[in-house]
């Protein structure tokens, strides 16, 4: 975060990217992009660290304490309207990866089935606000539902132990690791396709370093968008990556399969790259976050994301 | 008050009591005999630090002695004795509690009779001039008052054995004469037993019905003397008595001391 | 021995506020610690007198108070910290105004929570305390435990007690028992360790059992250093029944807490602290009060001047 | 005063586990507090007597572990509790040895930011408690600020503090001073205001200053009360480390902490809940020694048989 | 020893000390003028509880008056003075030190010369008898012991005051009779001047060049004794001598007592 960025010996760039969370298979074309040297090649000594949820990512860009992050979309929104000087240069994860996530013999397939079902949830994130107008979108009453506020990490207990019906969260991080761990299949119902899409995990840039070297976050999303690309069709060679270069990552048959969930949420329109995100899902997320999360003096899409730093295609 | 046990009311054989602390060995007692029959009054004098607190500790259980036999009221003593008073040669008051209420600790611990300790509270407060002061805190009495209020909770109970040391100790010579005369006439009404230690060569005598001397440390005992005076004692008649000097002197001797004080 | 004469013109019924602490350098500087006995005309002993050493005991405390409003203000304002992170005295009061009943009905729960787990930690430390002064085989047996009970992050096994123990007010109760539980048990040990070996030999000889000395010697003996622990630990109960909330509540202040961290709202989030720091105040100034009621007689307490804030 | 005379067979050279603590219960009921001089032959008090008490001094607490680690593989083995909530014994192990490099690093980071912030808490604990105890001025200002820079819930201000001092090892040492730093000045506050007012007297008729008089007289009667604000200080500091690393942090257990909760990595959690509760255990071990060390004189500890848990 | 003050050495005018606690008030000391010249030696009796101690205490500055003047060699006192050797009551101990670094805080605390300070405090252990008990702790002295190593503290740095409240109270006759030697020798050799609080008229006689008795509480000064005998003293003569006895008798009929002790 200081002025001049800086450089290693012979002459590239030291750059920090801050995950949103501990590292899990969402993440593993980042690890392919530095083993294939896709960073190196654009001149970016790469270092990758481990977040502690996206919010916390998001205030560490806004005080230029990491060059990037990788943040879920509704918390930037949120931290763009109290005032953090951050921006979105592009969202990978364009169909969200918010659901609901349950035990498969629970025999939920449906948003109907949840009527008289206990849901933990955290109060204060974006999955937890606009939950009630999923339920609505649904056909259901907020009523409906019981909601049980639970921590991130008690979720996950919460929900193998019987304690709630379903959780909310993001389906391809927790199920894979919740079968690995409990043995229990996990089944989930995700937002997007029951009548609410959000825009999910991108890349956040502090606006100063926008205006300072254009040129590097340049450099950074295209050598992103590049080993986001090649990754999703090299998953076995991702996660390989992935097992190499990351510290106490999720055990290799968890990553293959976090992965694989996530690369169908790339939702790349035919022809274009990852990353490339239509204006139309932006004016979508935003409107949902004020009309349900308290999104005050929304704006429009420039308010939150800059689209010329994408390589289109 | 409640057993009845017969015999000798103190009785210690070759008593020897060393204490160990980290650097050194002290000899405090060293083959100690002492006997004290029911209502006998034992007064105990002898040089500083020559183990007489020791051994009254010794006799109430707080102490075990490192060689010889203790036994209490005709039992062995193995464990603190409650059939006795105890006077600490320090006050060892309750800094929390006021001046009576330290007095009453004694019935407290013992559950005796509220009434009837209260009573006999007020009557001890009455009779050592601490009238005025019975809601005033440790800090708030001066030394000897301190010393009246310990004194005061070792009588309450009217325990079968007193074991004194240095009560008066920190008295004028007026209230010392007038709680000496007292004790002399608890002791003729209620025929308790009493080792008592002091400084004082004429309470020595004026209380005793024996005197012990002993020597330097290692504290033995280097002459018992009886003492031949009437049990009924006034302080004018004893110091004017013949007997009481002789007896004086020789003690004053004993302890290798000249004056009289 | 020497503490105190006729104060001048010191209302006697209220002498705690009487005279410079006992043997403090401040009174050793300017001349003994006794003043002299020259009563006040009776005028000076009564309302007035007390509104002014109200006045005279809170003046300081409420300068420094303005003081750090002011110099928050001044940040804030100026945006030398952004307001996201810290927001300005006039939004957080905003915010309180608005939403009182919502906090006031989470400062409740929170309250609710802290008290129980405290007045549990003050038994349950007290209970362990005692076991281990008086036994030297429980020590070795207890004290592991409850040492490794200590050192284990409460945050970390907030999860397990929501699977054990649900998501109802127990967990929270629980967090904080466990989180105020260890000052009781250190300095009830060390308390009713420090009692003059005199005493006890005078106990003994008066026949009492092991209760009687516990409660009539050790424990009064015990209550200056007790006092030390419980009011660490009251402090330390509100963190507990806050972490607990953080882990699965909907209501409460550490709910509150999360909820304002998830929409970033910081006058929520400051307005939040603020009633959270107001729980442990008060209730650490309750322990004071029950210190000055329990002991007056202590040393630390015969000086006059009472360890409060106020 | 009566507490010691020669005991049967000990090891004069090694006192503390001598005789039972003078006037527990135990020792009351068995008999008078102090052994005979009955020496045992020489060849008792060697090498294997301080063997055989080093063993009288942890069959215990080992036999208690030994319980506590059956109990856990019993129920971890036979899944009463899932594994992955609560793993075997051997999970852990394995997990311990497998990553032991790993784990030896992060440990050693929360163990040097934990030392750190306690000696800082220590030494500025111990200054406001002098401020406080000596002026009452000082405690009128100060005493304010203290208690709310305590009952404010650390993990809250957590990423302020992240915001002020980065991601080093800056905000993780001030978190564990804010979090230690509370019992130190209570206990020091209490231990030095109990000091009997004639050593005060004493002291003033020696001509003795302030510092004279501190250091000679008030400091060390503090020890004892002292040595409690430690014990707790001491095993909150690993707790205010490990906050610390939950906040903002690339290493240190509380950073192991999250990637195995983030994982539901049941074996490593344990592993790490393991090194923290042990950094803990360790580190007031340290100061129980210190603590003997500094005050044998003192009552706790003349009966011979310290607070410790071995 | 430092500064050269001329005039009264201590010089008490009408002086009044009233004490407040929760319930009650009392006054201790009441209206009483004292004075005494440099090298002069008062001795002080008093029945227990008049206010003796608060007296020494006031002169020390350690307790303001209520009303009345204090001044110590020539100045007023409003402050703790430390031109003075004072010996509590109580033998106010440091518990965590051994009995001569006890005696050697007074050097500590005046930044005395170590070297000098420790010879002479090897000196004191010889003469007060405490050989071989230098490193004992407190709790492991008898009472005596302890009163012996406060009175070494207060002798330690030969003050030009000494304010001694009962320092041989605790003491055998014989260990009293040569510390009542020593400090004669010491008044006279270094030309101290000394108040001394006593309980033993024979002691006040034998030490004093004058001796105050008090009245019980309130304190005042009922009688002043000027003792006309010779600085340099001993025992025997002085017992023996018919002023002695005059002067004795006189002082426990103003106290009320009858006996010698
Ligand atoms: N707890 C102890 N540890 C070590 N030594 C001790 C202990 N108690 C007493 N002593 C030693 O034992 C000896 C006798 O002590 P004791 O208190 O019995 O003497 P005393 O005759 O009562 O003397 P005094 O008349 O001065 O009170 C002394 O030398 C003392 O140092
Ligand atoms: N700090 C205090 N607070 C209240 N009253 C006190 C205080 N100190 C002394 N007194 C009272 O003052 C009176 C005189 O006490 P002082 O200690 O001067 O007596 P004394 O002549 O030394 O007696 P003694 O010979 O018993 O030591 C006593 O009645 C005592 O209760
Ligand atoms: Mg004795
Ligand atoms: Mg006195």
């Amino acid at each position: 975060g200081s002025d001049e960025q800086p450089t290693t010996a012979d002459g590239r760039k030291q750059v920090t990217l801050t995950l949103n969370w501990v590292p899990y298979g969402e993440h593993a074309p980042f690890y392919y992009g530095l083993k294939k040297g896709y960073y190196e090649a654009e001149g970016i000594e790469l270092e990758i660290k481990p977040g502690g949820g996206s919010g916390k990512t998001i205030q560490a860009v806004a005080q230029q304490q990491t060059d990037f992050g990788w943040a879920d979309t509704p918390p930037m929104l949120k931290a763009i309207a109290t005032g953090m000087k951050v921006k979105s240069v592009g969202v990978f994860l364009q169909k969200g990866p918010t659901s609901i996530e349950f035990l498969a013999d629970k025999g939920i397939s449906k948003p109907a089935d949840l009527k008289g079902k206990t849901v933990g949830g955290t109060p204060g994130d974006a999955i937890y606000a606009t939950f009630p107008a999923w339920l609505k979108a649904n056909g259901l009453a907020e009523t409906d539902v019981k909601v049980v506020n639970l921590d991130a990490a008690g979720k996950v207990a919460a929900l193998a132990e019987g304690r709630v019906d379903a959780i909310q969260g993001f389906f391809h991080d927790q199920a894979p690791t919740i079968e690995a761990k409990t043995g229990k299949k996990v089944d989930y119902l995700l937002y997007a396709d029951w009548g609410m899409n959000m825009l999910g995990t991108g890349i956040v840039v502090n606006d100063a370093t926008l205006s300072k070297d254009p040129d590097l976050v340049k450099a950074f999303v295209r050598a992103t968008q590049k080993s986001w690309a090649d990754a999703a069709k090299d998953i076995p060679g991702a996660t390989d990556a992935m097992a190499e270069l990351a510290e106490n990552e999720p055990a290799k048959d968890v990553l293959v399969k976090q992965l694989t969930l996530a690369v169908p949420l790339l939702d790349v329109a035919p022809g274009a790259a990852p990353g490339v995100n239509p204006p139309t899902k932006w004016t979508e997320t935003i409107d949902l976050m004020s009309r349900y999360a308290d999104l005050k003096d929304a704006g429009g899409p420039e308010k939150y994301w800059d689209s010329g730093y994408t390589n289109q295609g | 008050m409640t057993s009845t046990t017969t015999g000798t009311a103190v009785d210690l054989t070759n008593l020897t009591v060393r204490f160990q602390s980290k650097r050194s060995r002290t000899t405090a007692v060293q083959d100690v005999t002492l006997r004290a029959e029911p209502g006998e009054f034992v007064t105990i004098v002898g040089p500083s630090g020559c183990g007489k607190s020791t051994l009254l500790k010794v006799v109430a259980g707080l102490v075990r002695p490192t060689a010889g036999t203790v036994s209490l009221l005709g039992q062995a003593v193995t464990r603190p004795q409650r059939e006795i008073g105890f006077v600490f040669q320090r006050a060892a008051l309750l800094e929390w509690r006021g001046a009576r209420r330290n007095i009453l600790l004694q019935a407290e611990m013992r559950g005796l009779d509220r009434k009837l300790a209260a009573r006999r509270a007020d009557e001890l407060i009455e009779l050592t001039g601490l009238t005025g002061f019975e809601q005033a805190l440790p800090h708030e009495l001066s030394g000897g008052m301190q010393q009246r209020v310990a004194l005061c909770r070792a009588l309450l109970h009217q325990p079968r054995v007193l074991l004194m040391d240095e009560p008066f100790g920190a008295l004028d010579a007026l209230t010392r004469e007038q709680l000496n005369t007292e004790l002399n006439r608890i002791w003729r009404e209620t025929g308790t037993t009493i080792l008592l230690v002091t400084h004082s060569i004429a309470e020595a005598v004026f209380l005793g019905t024996r005197v012990e001397v002993m020597s330097p440390r290692p504290g033995r005992i280097v002459r018992t003397l009886p003492v031949d005076l009437p049990a009924e004692r006034g302080y004018a008649q004893v110091m004017s008595d013949p007997r009481f000097d002789r007896l004086a002197t020789e003690i004053r001797e004993l302890l290798g001391a000249g004056a009289n004080h | 021995m020497s503490d105190r004469t006729i104060d001048d013109g010191v209302d006697l019924a209220a002498p705690i506020t009487a005279a410079p602490p006992a043997g403090s350098p401040d009174a050793d500087a300017t001349g003994p610690r006794t003043p002299p006995d020259q009563l006040g005309p009776p005028a000076r002993r009564g309302l007035g007198n007390r509104l002014a050493r109200l006045a005279e005991a809170i003046w300081r405390p409420a300068l420094l108070l303005a003081a750090l409003v002011s110099v928050w203000w001044f940040v804030a304002a100026r945006e030398y910290v952004p307001n996201y992170l810290v927001p300005t005295p006039g939004q957080v009061w905003t915010t309180m105004v608005d939403q009182w009943s919502f906090l006031l009905r989470n400062t409740y729960v929170t309250l609710y929570e802290t008290v129980i787990g405290f007045v549990l930690a003050a038994l349950l430390g007290l209970g362990t305390a005692i076991l281990i002064a008086y036994s030297p085989t429980m020590e070795k047996a207890i004290y592991p435990i409850v040492l490794f009970a200590q050192v284990i992050p409460k945050i970390a096994i907030a999860p397990l007690l929501v699977v054990w123990f649900g998501v109802g007010f127990t967990p929270k109760i629980v967090l904080a028992v466990l989180i105020a539980f260890f000052p009781v048990v250190i300095s009830g040990v060390a308390g009713l360790r420090s009692t003059d070996p005199e005493l006890i030999d005078l106990a003994a000889t008066m026949g009492a059992g092991p209760w009687k000395t516990f409660r009539r010697i050790r424990f009064p003996n015990a209550l200056p250093h007790l006092m030390s622990g419980l009011k660490v630990a009251v402090t330390l109960a509100v963190v507990g029944a806050v972490v607990g909330e953080f882990v699965g509540a909907d209501e409460g202040l550490g709910y509150v807490l999360l909820l304002a961290n998830g929409n970033l709202d910081a006058a929520l989030l400051f307005a939040d602290l603020f009633l959270m720091s107001l729980i442990g105040i008060v209730l650490f100034v309750v322990v004071e009060v029950a210190e000055a009621l329990l002991i007056p007689w202590h040393a630390s307490r015969r000086s006059g001047v009472p360890l409060t804030t106020s």
